[in-house]
């Protein structure tokens, strides 16, 4: 675990709807929480309002399907997303698409380059975040990946 | 006479301008995209006006809009900068026909050299020396292309008449491959410039290159201001140019100098502009003219003490040169680093809100930058956000001082390549001086950036 | 792990909305909360306490007498607060004293100037919020006065 | 010979040195007070070591805890810079005692230029010209003094010899209130400097503050670089400065500038230093040395090239000079306005955290300053925090690179008095120059701040 790894984690969670997040592996645990998500269901003690106060997403009791892992390819840098190689061209990675690592799935241009955006695992592709010229931050959702079971 | 400049760019040259103007005592107007409402320049201008969307071809390489924008604020005058519409003759003619000034040579001069044939005709009828090649476009002729090659001798270089910047351009070490090449490059100038002309040339394999910045009135008057060495590039782009150049004799300076400067009489050409050329074996070899202010141009004002924006804004205000080639002396010697919001291992664009902009100071340093802390730097247009320059008595002085300035400068939430910079003063080739244009790219095969940066953890 | 990775998270935390953080590894435990959050997570309110349970030192609802109007002087600047003109002097006011508009009470000592403190206005001097010697921020209270009714 | 410096200061000056030992490839420990652990140079320094709390008189004046601080980073030279220990004979004394270089003139130099009544029987030795006035200080008996100031001339000024900085001055205009005035003086002077000796001279009713700077090697060499002009004062406090001073002949300068240099060899004064004087129609007189480098000291260095800091250093290393005087030139104009946190109209201190800190730039601009975005300007020192210097081809062109600088200059968070700055840049008075000390002062009773600033509202 290093600086980088924590930061991306804060980085993270700051985007997502997690509330909080607690990891430990070799010895090494991390917990963190989202800061008015803690407030508001600190708030709400009442054990009656059932499960709509708590983060209920991680828990599903009643699930029992075993759940296929999913993974996100994202942007390396703040710029425009492109879906073609080239414009006017059919898009690089459509959803149903089975990718490989190291696959060349989208461009971003910025600052007047454009740069690659590969896949950096196999996967199916089972959704695009993100329409063909959108303006995107770096560390934005691009493809949404199903591992190939 | 106009006594309002409406800046048609954006960044560090637009800052420059519009401190140009403001010695002047000029009044500006900002003319900027939706993304750069924030930019220092437009902050301080007089005016400022909203010219179109974050998009280049929508604000900054819209001609009407400009033009439009020009006559709403009542400006009389368009400096272009450099990039976007500054060597568009199409623009400089649309400037002059509404009745204002382009700050810039004339639109017949720009078309003129902005086409690497006609230039080079241009060139050698006023006796600046050109690199052995076709005169002209090639002909379609299979033999006389042949022939062409073997009179220059191999290796030679494909180029695109209308290319530019490294774009368009194929080397060629034997003969059995060059009419591939040549047909090749002809589908891609067609494709890329919308120009099929392709033109052969020696190719030089160690040049250096050494340009010579020029100023001409218009009555009559032309000078040379000194050279600047640019051969510390990556990807055909400039990195670092210093003045004067290393190892090159002050006689052999000036008599391409008075070249240029003659050469601008012969042409018609008013305003600043810059003859590059590669230098090799003792000779120079122009291979284009800029016909706007340089990015490196300040690395000249340096050492020479005269403001060349301000020079090019006087000019297109009809006033004559107020020095000449007698009162200009080489003083000490100068350096640019170009900060650029990158990665400076991997070379990544890297836009992004700039939390703390803290600028080098001290003795012989200058720094242009459009930053601020607090800017977001967009990812709309290119990653040039500061200009550092060191002056000193001595290169070695000049070294010294970038080297601490390199080590001061501060851009807290985007990553620069000052880092590299930062290795590149203390690297022995540089320090040397006298490499050839592709020194850095031998550095970086070389492993010159390997075990750096945090993809390699 | 150093100082640097220490201070490093702590402004990674602050930059976020991350309201707690806590990190444990061979032995060491970091863990950060969030200002603010935490304070208002700790100020529970208590149902019965209704909706007027804000700060509740500003209101004394059984105080009956008239107030009398109070006046603080702050100090015009950061610096250095001296209650005497000069060293060893005695201090130019005291509790009790009556003073007048634009009458000197100290002196604040910044930047190697020394800069008198005057009364705007005039009343009794019931509280002398400093010692002598104290760093003050600027627009902090120096001297309290009552109205002289 | 010392390959490293504790720099005994803080702010820009403290910047400015550990810059010039950077450039001679020297390493630099800070020596800072608790307040000052975020200055800019301490992040930059080799080395930083904590001396003492805030209060000056137990950190930058703490002579023993400097040492300490030397001998335990292994330093071998310390920077006093200005202020603070750097005109200190006792300070000077212990350094060299302790082993370490002093980087200044011997203890010796300090102690006689230090004292106003020795330093100028000195400089009437050397040569030097000095305002007419007692030789010494005045005796005890009442008849002599008159006699002493009915030859000067009425009127006279009585000044302490321990004193500076216009402390301990009265101005007589007539014998009635001569005896009085002195025995007051000599009181106030025993209170205030512990030195109840006074003196008289003539006292000059318009004299212009013109200062020559001087560097003199270990190895009988001394060069003067020019004068400054520091006449803009607001309570005997210089607020701009200029090179070269308007409207006096070069010949006059170059008569006084050797004068200076042939002093230092004369006393055997080593290291940077200048020589203050007050000049009235046409007549150069000395009123003090300064034995140190000087706040607008980057002013020379503008108009000469010349690092002056760098070659302080190199001095006190025992390095000769390595140019002669033939060598200097003086090059344009420059000029110096002194930023000072505090408000612009009521000139009360403004210490706190400047949020945003964006310095100008540009042709032709320096800046020395060791702010930041995020710095908070402590109360405990002086209100200096930035120093802009603008340098130009002509005196006008500088003015209005500074007036360009100082609209560009951004200090959100604190009041600084670059709005002062800027009416003074359009002020008839300083446009014309060659105006007198007491012209500040004058424009102030005169209305130059009326309607203006919060305080006005």
């Amino acid at each position: 675990m290093d600086l980088d790894f924590v930061q991306k984690l804060i980085e993270f969670v700051s985007r997502s709807p997690i509330a909080e997040l607690e990891i430990e592996r070799d010895g090494v645990r991390i917990r963190m929480s989202r800061q008015g998500v803690l407030a508001q269901s600190a708030s709400q003690p009442s054990p009656q309002s059932g499960s709509a106060a708590g983060p209920a997403v991680f828990t599903n009791p009643a699930s029992t399907a075993p759940p296929i892992a999913r993974h996100s390819i994202r942007a390396p840098l703040t710029g425009v997303f492109y879906r073609s190689g080239t414009e006017g061209e059919p898009p690089l990675a459509s959803v149903g698409d089975v990718v490989v690592e190291g696959q060349k799935v989208g461009v971003l241009e910025a600052m007047k380059t454009f740069n690659v955006v590969e896949s950096d695992r196999a996967g199916r592709i089972v959704q695009i975040a993100l329409d063909d010229h959108a303006a995107v931050q770096s560390g934005d959702v691009l493809f949404v990946l199903e591992d190939l079971g | 006479m106009f006594d309002t400049v409406l800046i048609a760019n954006r960044g560090e040259i637009a800052l420059r301008i519009l401190r140009a103007c403001r010695d002047l005592g000029l009044k500006t107007v900002a003319a900027h995209s939706e993304a750069d409402a924030s930019l220092r320049h437009v902050a301080l201008a007089d005016r400022a006006i909203c010219i179109g969307p974050a998009a280049a071809t929508e604000s900054y390489l819209n001609i009407a809009e400009i033009i439009a924008a020009a006559q709403l604020t009542g400006a009389g005058a368009i400096h272009p900068g450099y990039g976007f519409l500054s060597e568009n003759a199409a623009f400089a003619e649309a400037v002059e026909n509404a009745g204002l000034a382009f700050i810039g040579p004339s639109a017949a001069a720009i078309r003129t050299l902005g086409d690497k044939v006609s230039a080079k005709r241009t060139m050698i009828a006023a006796g600046v020396p050109c690199v052995a090649g076709s005169e002209g476009a090639l002909p379609q002729d299979e033999q006389a292309v042949r022939a062409i090659a073997e009179a220059i001798g191999y290796p030679v270089i494909v180029k695109a008449a209308g290319g530019g910047g490294g774009r368009g351009m194929r080397i060629v070490r034997e003969q059995r491959a060059l009419l591939e090449a040549v047909s090749m490059a002809v589908k891609e100038a067609d494709r890329a410039f919308g120009n099929p002309q392709v033109y052969l040339e020696k190719f030089l394999e160690h040049p250096r290159h050494i340009e010579i910045q020029i100023l001409a009135d218009k009555h009559g008057k032309a000078v040379w201001l000194g050279e600047r060495d640019c051969s510390m590039q990556r990807r055909h782009q400039k990195i670092i140019e210093e003045a004067p150049a290393p190892g090159i004799a002050r006689e052999a300076i000036a008599e391409i100098g008075e070249l240029c400067a003659h050469a601008c009489l012969t042409i018609g050409y008013t305003g600043a502009g810059t003859f590059e050329f590669l230098y090799e074996d003792g000779r120079f070899s122009f291979i284009e003219m800029n016909t706007r202010v340089q990015v490196e141009h300040p690395v000249t004002e340096l050492v020479t003490g005269i403001d060349i924006v301000r020079e090019q804004i006087r000019i297109a205000r009809g006033e004559a040169l107020s020095f000449s080639q007698e009162d200009i002396r080489i003083q000490g010697h100068a350096v640019e680093c170009r900060i650029n919001a990158e990665d400076p291992y991997s070379f990544r664009p890297h836009p992004g809100r700039v939390e703390r902009w803290t600028p080098p100071g001290g003795p012989g340093i200058r720094v242009e930058s459009h930053l601020y802390s607090g800017y977001t730097v967009p990812p709309h247009y290119d990653s040039l956000v500061a200009k550092l320059l060191a002056h000193g008595a001595t290169r070695a002085e000049a070294i010294r001082r970038m080297s601490g300035a390199l080590g001061e400068m501060e851009a807290v939430g985007i990553a620069t390549n000052a880092p590299l910079h930062g290795l590149l003063m203390e690297e022995p080739g540089f320090a040397a001086g006298g490499f050839d244009i592709h020194h850095l790219e031998r550095l970086i095969e070389g492993g010159l950036l390997q075990g750096r940066g945090g993809d390699d953890g």
